[in-house]
Order: C-alpha cells, then structure tokens, then sequence
C-alpha cells in the first residue's frame, strides 16, 4: 500500500530547509552611549518602544540639548540596520524602530524651534493609474528613518504633481513605484517632462513590474530592486551624484 | 444572508481535485467546473503601451485570445478558461472593458464552432477603491466598477470576479509592524463588511445577465503578507505570521459565497482550500504555472483540490516557443492533462497525495492549504457563526495550534517567537465583536486614511 | 568500439524516472543522477546584444546563473544542473567559453559553501560544422570546436556534449521531400558515422580532464522533423513520418554511448527513453517546462523515465515573478519536487503511469517514446548489431509496424497514407549496408554540398 | 487496483483529437487545360512528378511554344497551393511540385534562349552566425515556385555580402532568417548599411527568434510569420510597394 506524507522521515530529497541552516543566532545591538539616558533613547529605537523613546528623549533634550539626541536616534538607527542586514531582525522591526525614532525626532526637532536641516529631500509617488504602494511606503519609511524629507505624493498620482512637487520642493531625488505594465510609462512621460522643463535629477524606480531595461531606456532612471537600498540612493543624490554616476553604479546595464 | 455552519465534506480525504460538490457550468460548451475534470484557466496581461488606444488594446487582446484559443486546438485541450483581469483603462472605461469582452467571446464562439473547443470567459473588475483615498460605498471609482460589472457581463463574460479591497488600509499598517491585531481587524472585520456589502451588488448583476457570480480573493491582504514572507531568503516578514493572515482570509472570502457567489473562486485566492472544504463551490487555484508571475513555497500542494488551473497572470512578450500567452496556455493544458489522466485511471488520490507530499513541510504556508489542514481551519470557522470577527480569530488560534503541534513541520526561532508573540497577543483579544470593533476603531484612527463610515460604522 | 547488443533491462516496466542501472556523478556534492532521485536541468541562454563583447556576456551569464542558484534557495531545491548551449560566440572563442564557465563554477562553489546547494555545470558546444559548408573533418570550425571542449572543461564543465551535425544536409532535403530512404540516410547512416568520429575526441578530452562526456542529440534532425509536424492543425509534415525520422534517431544517438559517453544524455533527444532502455544511462528529458522553447505533443510522458528534467532553453529576460530564468527555475523545481515525493511515497510507477496516459495517444511521437513501445524498438535496434544502416532500418520497421497495430491510436487518412507509403518504401530497401550506400552516394550526389569524404567515405 | 492506459475507452476528457474532426476529405487538383498534353504537365506538377513534366513539357514546347507550357506549369501550382491551402497537400507534397515544375521551367526556358522574365528578384540569407536554414529554404522553394528569381546566398552569411547582392541584382526584395537571440541583431545592422548606402526596399526577416516587435524596430523590417507566405510578400514588394505599406499589411503592430 503507498504510504502518505506522515510516512516520510527524511525530506530532504524533496526539499532542503535552507533557512534552518542559515539562520543566525540571535543577538542584541551594540550599546551606542555610555550615557543611561542616551542609551535608553537608542535602545527604545532598537526595541521599537515609541513610549520609551518618548520619555527619554524629553529627559535628554534638557541634559543633553536636542542635536545629541538627535545623533543617538541615528546611532540606534545604524545598529537596527545592521540587525537587519544579518537577519536577526525583519522588516517589521525596522519599521517599528523607525516609529520610534520618528517620535523622537519630532520632539527634538520641535526643541529646535523647527525641522532640523536634513540630509537631503526625496519626492516620492506610485504611478497615474497604480494603487500598489506598499513597497514604496517601505521605502519612505527607511529614507526617513535615515534622516532625508520624505514628500510622499501617495498614489495613482499625475504626471504633473509629480514634476511640480519636485520643482516646489528643490528635490534632491524623485522615487517612481508601478507593479503594472500599462502604468510604468508614466515614468517616460515624467522623464519627458522633466527635460522639457530643464529639470534633471536622479529619478529612481522600483516595484515589481518595473525591469532595469525598462528603467534604463528613458533619461534619468535608475532602476531601485528592494527598498532596503532606499537610504543608499537618497543619500547619493543628496551628495550630487548625478543620475548617471548612479546609473553605472547601482545598474547593471548590459 | 445566514453564514456557513457546517463543512460540505464529512472527511478532508474525500476532498479531491476536479470533484466538487456543487457543480458549476459556464460558457460554451459548456465548461463543466466540479465534475471530475480540470480546465486550464489562462490569464494574459497586455503589453506596456498598449493601452494607449482604444484600437490597441483590442489588437491585443485579440491577438492574445488567438493565441491561447490556437495552442489548444494544437494539442489537444478539451477547454479552457480566459480570464481578463482588468487593467486600470478598462475599469475605469467600462465601454472599453465591454468591447475587449466582446471580441474575445466572438473568437471564442469561432473556435467552438470550427473545432469544438469549450470555453468560458471571466471578468475580474479592478477595484479601484483604494481605502485611504476613496470612500469605499459612494465614489467616481465605485461607479465605474459597478458600470465594468454591467458592461463586461453585456458584453460576454460568463462570470464575474473581483480582488476587493476593503480593509487594506488597516491591513498594510498593521502587517509592516507585524501586528496581529490589525490584521484580524482589516482582513476579518472591515474587509468582510464591505464585501458584504459589495457583494450583493455584484450577485445582482451576474443574475440580471444570467451568468455567474464567481468569486473574490484576500489577494490585497493574505498575497501581500505571503509575499513579503517570500521564499527562505528573505527577511521582510515572517512566514508564521503570513499563515496567520492567510487563516483570516479564508474567514473573509467565505463571505462572496454567503453572498450568493457560486465560483469559480478566484485564482489568487490561496485560502481556496479551505473555502471549497466548507462550501464546496469549485475553485480556481494556481500554483507551479504561475512562476510567471510570482514566486512560492506551495506550488504543488495547492493542485490537490482544485478545479481550475490558472498562471495567474502573464505578460504578452515573445519567447522562443511563440508567445507568451501560447508558452502557458501549454503548461497548464498539460498540468491539467495530467490531473486528467490520474482521475480517468482512477488514481487520483494517489496524485494528490504526491503533491501534498512536495510541500506539506516546505513551509507553513503549503502546510496550512494542506487540505487535512484545510479542514481543521474550515470547521474553526464555521463554529463561530455569529461575527467575523470571532470566526477570523478561531481560525488564526487553530492554525497558530496545528503549526505548533506537527513535528515535522521545522520553524526557525524567528519564526517560532513571531507565532508565539501573535498566539499571545489573540488570546488577549475580547471575547465579543463589540469590544474588539471600538478598541480597534479608536487604535487605528492613527492609520492615514482610515475612514471607519467606508465600513459602515 | 563494440556495439549494444542487448537490453539494459528485463522489462519496460522496470524502467521508471530517477533510477538508472548506470548511476552518474557530476560537479559539487556531486549531483548523483539515476540514484533515486531526479534534478532540475535549467538551460539560460543571453539577450540579443549581450554578445556584443566579452565584458557585456559575462555578465550576463553571472546574472542568468545567479538567478538560477537563488532561486533554487530560496525555494528549498536540493539541488540544480546548469547547461550551458554556447552560442557562437562562445564556440567561435573558446577563450569566451572558459572564462564563461570559470565564472559560473565559482558562483555555484559559493552557493554550495554557503548553503549546501548541490550543482553541476553542461558544456554544449556548438556544432559549427554545416555539413553543406565546411568539412565534418577538416576545418576551422572543427578547430574552434575541439578547442572550446579543452577550454571549457578546464573552465569548470563537468560534463561535455552536443547536438551534432552529420547527415543533416541530405536530411533536410530528404525531409522536406518527404522521402524515408533519405532519412535513414542522413540519420542512421550519416549522422551515425560522423558521431564515431567526433565522439572519440570528446571522451579523450573528457577524461583527460576527468570529467564526464555527456551525450549527443539528433536535434539537427530528429527535432527539425518534430517541429515541422508540429501540432494537430499543422501541414508540414504527417506526424508519422516524423515518428519514423525519431526510430532512426534511436540507432544513431545510441553511437555517443558506444563510444564512451556515459550520459546524462542531452535534453533535446527526445529519443532518449529508448536509449535509456538499451544502455542504462541517466537520462535528461524535458517536456511541460520547456515549453517556453518550443510546442510539443508528448510533454508529460517523456518525463516517464527521466534523470534530469529540463526547459531546454529559456531567453533571459523580465517576467512579474522575476527573470525568465528565475521562473523556469522554479518550474523546474517543483516538477521535479513531485517526482521525488513520488519515490519517496512509494508510488512513482503510479505517477509514471498517470503521465503516460496522458500522451500515449495524443500524438504518434508519444505513442512511440511511451516507455512500453520504446523498449520494443530498443530491442529491435540492438538485433541487428552489425550495421547503422540496418539498426536504423529495423527501428523505422518497428516503430511502424508499432503505430500500424495500435487500435487506441486514432490516425487521419494523411497521417495513415503516409505511414503506408514510408513502410512500403523501407520494405524496398536493400538488405545490407554496402548496397545502401551505393544507392545513395548516387541519388544523393544531387542535394547541394553534399561531400562524402566528410564522412569517411 | 489502479487500472493502465490500456484500460481507458475514452481519451476524450484527457485530449481532443482536433486534427481528427477537422481533416479534410481527400481531392484531386482540378483540371487546368482540356488540352492532354497542357493537361499532363500540369498533373505532373500536382503530383510532383518530375518525369511526367519532363516528358510533357518536350512535347508541348514543340506543339504550344515555351510561354504557354510555363502559363500551364504555373497554373499546375496554382492548384497545388490551394490543396495545400485546404489541408488536402502537406508541405512536402508542394516542394516536390516544386521540384517538378522547375524542371518544366529550366526546359522552357532553354527552349526561349535564356531566362524567362520573371516577376521581381528576392535575394535571400540566414543571418551572420546563423546555421538554420530550413525555414529560409522552405521559403525559397515557394518564392521560386511562384515564378520569382531567388538569390539564396545560403546561411552564416556576412552583413556586406548581403547588401552587396541587394545592390548588384537590384533586387526587389530581401529576406533574413535567423533562429537565435544573438543573431539577429545582423538584421539592424543590415538595415542601416542599406540606409547609409541610400538603398530602401523592404527588408522580410523571419525565423524563430525573431519578432516581429524585433523586426519592426528598424527601418524597412517586415515580419514574417510562415513561409508560406513568402510569395506573397514577393508579389508585394515587386509591384513596388514600399515597406513602409507592406508593414501595414502584414504586420499587427501595437
Ligand atoms: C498585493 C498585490 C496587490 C494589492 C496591492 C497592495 C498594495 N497596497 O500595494 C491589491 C490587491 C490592491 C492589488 C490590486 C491589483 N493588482 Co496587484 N498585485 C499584488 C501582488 C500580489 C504583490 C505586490 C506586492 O505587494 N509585493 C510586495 C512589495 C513589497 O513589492 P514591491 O511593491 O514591488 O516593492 C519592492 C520593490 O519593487 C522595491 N521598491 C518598490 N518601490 C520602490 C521605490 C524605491 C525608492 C525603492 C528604493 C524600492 C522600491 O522595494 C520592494 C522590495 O524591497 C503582485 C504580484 C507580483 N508578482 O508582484 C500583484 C500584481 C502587481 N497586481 C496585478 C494586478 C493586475 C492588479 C489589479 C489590476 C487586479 C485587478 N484587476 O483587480 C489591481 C490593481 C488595480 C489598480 N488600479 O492598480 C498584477 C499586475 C499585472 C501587470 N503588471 O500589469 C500583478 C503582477 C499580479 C499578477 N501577477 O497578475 N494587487
Ligand atoms: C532544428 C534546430 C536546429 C538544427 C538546425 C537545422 C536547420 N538546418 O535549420 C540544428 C541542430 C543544426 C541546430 C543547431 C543549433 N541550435 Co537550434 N534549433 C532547432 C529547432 C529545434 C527547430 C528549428 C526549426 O527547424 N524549425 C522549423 C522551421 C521550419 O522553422 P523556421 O526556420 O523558424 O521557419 C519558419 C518561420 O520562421 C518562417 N520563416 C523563416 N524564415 C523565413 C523567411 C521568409 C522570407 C519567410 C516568408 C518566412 C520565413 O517560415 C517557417 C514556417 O513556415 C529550434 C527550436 C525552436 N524553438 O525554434 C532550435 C533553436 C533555434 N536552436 C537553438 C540553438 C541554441 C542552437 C545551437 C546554438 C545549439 C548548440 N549549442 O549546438 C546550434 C546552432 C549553432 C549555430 N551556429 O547556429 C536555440 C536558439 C536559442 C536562441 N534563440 O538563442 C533554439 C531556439 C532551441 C532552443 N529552444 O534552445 N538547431
């Protein structure tokens, strides 16, 4: 008589569990600060505790002035990142870590009197005709959470928002999502648009319909695979580096 | 309209595929769904640019039609299905959508006169309701859905489907924290309540047209969470916590059928398996041929009880064989061909066995559609007949139950401290829907966008 | 070298996927074909202008192999062969080719340290010698050749074939003149002589490499005749006169393993079910999941008796779910996922069985290559041991007198006519080779390039 | 016990043998001439027998003139294309029609001093690196059969010598196949030699690789699909239509 799965003892010349064997043993972040009131702003961000953020940081900011609690955000920041990138930590505590970080900033920002200066200003949008927008908003959340303006246009936007928010915003960086093949044209047009204009910026997009080739045969796009590499493209716009440079960089054109 | 209360089947094993207890005719032929056999169902999607005219777009979705029409005169193939899934331009033009249905009917009516190829068409109305930007019950986008609904059913479709997206606000806040709670509250509780509500409307139609009134997918909520749980690589979201979703949206899409909806299910409708366990409609499934539209861990455990074949979606191009549409159309005549084969030599079960077998343990997801498993989650479901809320929650405790309890079944710690966490964080929920729709109305009035009056609060 | 005169088996029915009397083991873990167990084959091949210059193809090569390791990963895949087919830039510079197959092996060692994933890597060198063109024994592209096996066996191939030339410009004339005389001619004959030759030099440079010679295909001919008979609706050529063409193929492809190789055999022989019955070597197959390289009507039944299943070739480009090679990776996989749950339940024969119902009548080509009827005309071919010409001759006679008999297989008038015809031409035939070559050295003199001395004569 | 494939009656619900329901009653080609011995070079050619036309064609050369036996080989194919066209003849049948007619031809011909006009040049190749050729002969035998001169300069043929030939038989039509991704970039290439020679005609490119959004890319590509519908684009071309029209008509482009 044949047997049925719960017969089977061994699956491996079925399947391997791959991720049983490279999963890494679990570990905590670094400590960033010396300082108990310091660290435990960091530690909040790392553990995503916004109530814990909060409180340290209205302590903090009277010991130690708004632009050190600020840098220990950032640094609780950095060690959350590295969590994620040896797969200790998933995307959803990130992104409670960048919640976290987010109440702080607002409180120390606040302290300043105003927004604190970023390191650089990003426009970002799904395209006309696409509701698909959770990869973007990943990706929002982590260009924030390093310390760039997001103006987050939400989706199904215009072709004209788009170019008149990067104008009105002096944008260092615009970002195009589209999971579908009959909505990524916009990124042309707007490429378009924006040469006519004389406008030219990096203009990265992603999402799953996207293809490098695609993003790569109009001016200005540089192709984005996993929202992960969000920070990384911010902060080489804000740096200057033109879209070409990027291009070359982050592209694989053949 | 009463809720389910009992299974359509006495034992998971007398689930198998091309069977169903309630049997569904559609199109010309007709397309017999349930009754010992399984049809392919081929999805095309257009090119870029295409869309640009109105004379464009029909040369290609005629030429898309011709294409899958023709492989399976070429082979062999009994029948096929055709579903178009809209595209924003067609939804959103409904005189577009009726025109594009209507020229795919005639070359469909063409191939079963000259060859006698059975066929049935399907319209899958985009939802255009995104929760944050639109209001979910009166909207320039409800509108135009309801008049694609009506044009596409005129204009030659056999059945009427939808992907809704009630609840995806909430959803997409609480499944990037990881947060059970919201889950159970956008996928149990408010996508429920507006497919209640959207549902009636959509059976109206179908049975003004005297066709079929098919089926809806948790695609917006349990595709996106399986998706961001990924393959063994990835690090976006934990697989326990996608199959915790998944258990919420078979409690959810069950309400199309309490509604008047007959299936074919939905193809992207994983939750399917448990949905024909405790309804017995015929259900669209898809799996190893629709690697061409995304990746997944159960690719062969999700044929063991389906009646319609599909690849999801795949996009017109060229590739060494024809097109792509000739390429898939293919492998799933021949997927389909085989399940075929096994039922007419009585051996059947032992293909379906076979398939359970390549992913019971891949990973929890195929281990959850398992249809034993299947089962157990269905009749959670129907114990709790009163609310969705507490029907969503029995299922996510016994699925959270059977993954803890099979030891064949391996879990990484990660893995294994996201389902404790959730198992924890539900068994602190409130016993009555009441309590848990005002907790949740005042947590998430923070999530941008949410309007609890979409929902009818 | 002598040649088979027996079986490999007492019985067909003996012969099943994943098990092959002649184990074979390649590349790093190894991958072990024929021990109970069935791998995935995926065959990549470059974008147009990827071969613009070395830079450009490297990369595209890293990327294809990349996409296929992660894939395989990702889903859990305990393991993958890689073939490459050169193109003709490849072959052209056997300095490309090596630095190709450097690159790949060193990818494929890193998945292997880092996740265990078994892998091995196919040489198919391209077959540059267009026997109306350039001499089979003397000639630049013969150089290029021989020198692209050197270089991409040191590269890191550990397996080396073809799909070779010989015969195919009096087939092709032959073919498209329907004439079997020709066929047996280019094939059994032709074909068959040029292997003797070339393969001594493949197994020498295989072993002196150590590595393992493959096996060869009648692609050139037995597929070009395939692919013009085509599906039901086309008028190329009668399906039975293609299935004719595939007996000689039998007794020709047979020669590589005469001369050393050990298999695994190529992909595109779909003659391979009857060498697998004769010579007991891992065979490597493909069917559902090459259907993005081309239609066929027997795409579940040549994976009976398989070792190694493969897409054949996929173009490297962007679907939704990924790379092209991404997607037929992941079929591949799960194909294959089920034929090992098969064995590891205990019912492979019947899963075997099932997909032998599926396309045992379909088409003449199935009919033929089902593992019952390709065990008769294995037997027929090793009855006559003393020539190519008469081993090819008693294959068409079986295979004929094979469809002749079978009532269950359905043929139109044209189909059966030229059946008929074909047998009663090959009745005429003269009873030894010698007379047969005289014949057609004289008839053929007219097919345009046609050289003797290309093969020894 | 399971049952085997020997045990099942009815395939019906596993295939549908199509070919069966729609196989076409066996016919015979209609008479082209009441005259026996027109009569006998046109069955000669339906039967693709080359020694009935052969032997007819010496006596009717003597008795009607060389124009009339090539009208009545002609209109032999005629017959033949619509057997095929039916389904009644497969492609091996036409080919030795072929074969046969060009044996009436060749005489007929002798017998007028030289070549007989013919109706347009076609010069035709398989792309630089490319060895198939199957499709391309199929193709040629067809085009020849329909009364054009064929240049087939054969397969793996470079770039220049294709233009070369274009210009020194002024031909009116070019044709290309090739069957793999990395040759049939040969074609552009091919295309804008012409360009810069300032030599247009429209260029037929097919094969299994090849596109038509491949082939339509370039200046003066026309898709083919089948090679049966070489001499059509044959007659096209040579009235002079130009490529531009003759995409319009057999090309569906989006
Ligand atoms: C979930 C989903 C939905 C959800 C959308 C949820 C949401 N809010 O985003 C819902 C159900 C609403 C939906 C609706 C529809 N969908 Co949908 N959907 C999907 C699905 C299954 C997964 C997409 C997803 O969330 N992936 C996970 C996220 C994280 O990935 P991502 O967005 O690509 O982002 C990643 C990268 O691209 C990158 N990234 C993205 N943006 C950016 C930006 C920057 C700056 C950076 C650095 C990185 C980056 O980062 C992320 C990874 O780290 C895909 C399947 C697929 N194969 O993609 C289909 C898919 C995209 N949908 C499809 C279709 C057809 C539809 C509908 C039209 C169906 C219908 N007829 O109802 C409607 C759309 C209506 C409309 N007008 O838009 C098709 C599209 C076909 C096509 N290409 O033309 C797909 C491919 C499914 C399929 N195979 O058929 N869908
Ligand atoms: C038979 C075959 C061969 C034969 C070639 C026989 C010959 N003389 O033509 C042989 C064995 C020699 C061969 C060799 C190779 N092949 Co090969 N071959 C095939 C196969 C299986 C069938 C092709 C065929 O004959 N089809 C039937 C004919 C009639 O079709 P066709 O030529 O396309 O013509 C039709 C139309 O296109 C049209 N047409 C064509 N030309 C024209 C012209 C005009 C004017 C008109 C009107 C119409 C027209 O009419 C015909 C229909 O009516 C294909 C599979 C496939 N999917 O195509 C692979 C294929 C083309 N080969 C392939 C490869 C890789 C090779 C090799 C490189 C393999 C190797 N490494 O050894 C070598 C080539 C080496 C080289 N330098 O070229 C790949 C190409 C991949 C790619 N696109 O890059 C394919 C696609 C197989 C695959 N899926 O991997 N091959």
């Amino acid at each position: 008589m044949a047997r049925t799965v719960a017969d089977i003892a061994d699956f491996t010349p079925i399947f391997v569990r791959y991720d049983v064997k490279i999963a890494p043993k679990k570990r905590g972040a670094e400590d960033v600060s010396a300082d108990p009131v310091l660290q435990a702003i960091a530690r909040g961000v790392v553990d995503g505790d916004e109530d814990v953020v909060s409180d340290a940081t209205d302590k903090a900011i009277a010991a130690k002035g708004p632009e050190t609690v600020i840098d220990t955000l950032i640094a609780g920041m950095r060690e959350v990142s590295k969590l994620w990138d040896d797969g200790v930590y998933f995307l959803p505590q990130v992104i409670l870590s960048s919640d976290a970080l987010m109440v702080g900033l607002t409180k120390a920002e606040d302290a300043m009197g105003g927004k604190a200066t970023k390191k650089g200003t990003v426009v970002m949008h799904c395209a006309h005709g696409d509701i698909h927008d959770i990869g973007k908003n990943i990706a929002a959340a982590l260009i924030r959470a390093n310390g760039f303006l997001v103006i987050d246009l939400g989706s199904d936007v215009p072709e004209d928002t788009v170019v008149k928010a990067i104008k009105d915003n002096k944008a260092h960086l615009v970002t195009g999502t589209a999971l579908m093949t009959t909505t990524m044209s916009a990124f042309a047009k707007i490429s378009d648009m924006l040469k006519k204009e004389g406008v030219e910026l990096p203009f990265v997009c992603g999402g799953g319909a996207v293809s490098e080739e695609y993003v790569t045969s109009y001016d200005m796009g540089v192709y984005a695979d996993v929202a992960k590499d969000g920070p990384g493209f911010a902060a080489d716009a804000s740096s200057g580096m033109s879209w070409q440079d990027m291009r070359a960089k982050w592209n694989l054109v053949v | 309209m009463p809720k389910y209360t009992s299974m359509a089947y006495k034992s998971w094993d007398d689930m198998i595929f091309g069977t169903a207890p309630h049997p569904v005719s559609i199109g010309i032929g007709p397309i017999e769904l349930g009754k010992k056999h399984v049809y392919p169902q081929i999805v095309p999607h257009p090119r870029p640019g295409s869309e640009a005219t109105k004379e464009k777009i029909l040369r290609e979705y005629q030429r898309m039609t011709d294409d899958a029409l023709g492989r399976c005169v070429a082979l062999g193939f009994p029948g096929l299905v055709i579903e178009f899934e809209h595209i924003y331009q067609m939804t959103s033009q409904p005189e577009w959508a009726a025109a594009i249905f209507t020229q795919a009917k005639g070359q469909m009516q063409d191939y079963y006169d000259k060859y006698g190829l059975k066929s049935a068409l399907v319209s899958t109305v985009a939802d255009l309701r995104k929760p944050d930007m639109v209001h979910m019950r009166h909207s320039q986008e409800l509108d135009w859905m309801l008049a694609s609904f009506e044009s596409t059913a005129a204009g030659g479709a056999d059945v009427l489907s939808i992907e809704s997206m009630g609840g995806k606000e909430v959803f997409d806040y609480a499944v990037q924290r990881q947060d059970i709670k919201g889950v159970i509250f956008g996928i149990g509780v408010l996508s429920s309540r507006d497919m209640e509500w959207l549902w009636q409307k959509i059976v109206a139609t179908a049975k003004k047209n005297n066709i079929t009134p098919g089926g809806d997918t948790d695609c917006a909520r349990g595709n996106t969470a399986m998706f961001l749980a990924g393959g063994y690589t990835a690090t976006d979201l934990p697989h326990t916590f996608a199959a915790l979703a998944r258990a919420c949206s078979a409690a959810r899409s069950l309400v199309a059928y309490e509604q008047g909806a007959t299936g074919p299910s939905k193809d992207c409708a994983y939750e399917d398996p448990i949905i024909k366990a405790i309804t017995g409609v015929p259900i669209s499934m898809e799996g190893v041929a629709s690697a061409c539209a995304h990746s997944e861990m159960q690719s062969n455990i999700v044929s063991a009880v389906v009646d319609l074949w599909s690849n999801e979606a795949v996009e017109y191009h060229d590739m060494f064989a024809g097109s792509s549409v000739e390429v898939f159309t293919e492998i799933l005549g021949y997927n389909v061909a085989q399940m075929n084969a096994a039922i007419e030599l009585g051996t059947a079960k032992e293909l379906r066995d076979i398939n359970i077998a390549s992913d019971k343990y891949r990973d929890v997801h195929g281990f959850m559609l398992s249809p034993d498993n299947a089962y157990e989650i269905g009749k959670a479901i129907v114990s709790k007949v009163d609310s969705y809320y507490l029907r969503s929650k029995a299922a996510v405790l016994k699925t959270a139950d059977l993954i803890a309890a099979d030891k064949k079944l391996v879990l990484t710690e990660h893995e294994r401290e996201a389902l404790d966490k959730a198992r924890k964080e539900v068994d602190q929920l409130p016993d009555n829907e009441g309590d848990f729709v005002d907790m949740c109305l005042s947590e998430y009035k923070k999530v941008p966008g949410f309007d609890p009056t979409s929902y009818g609060y």
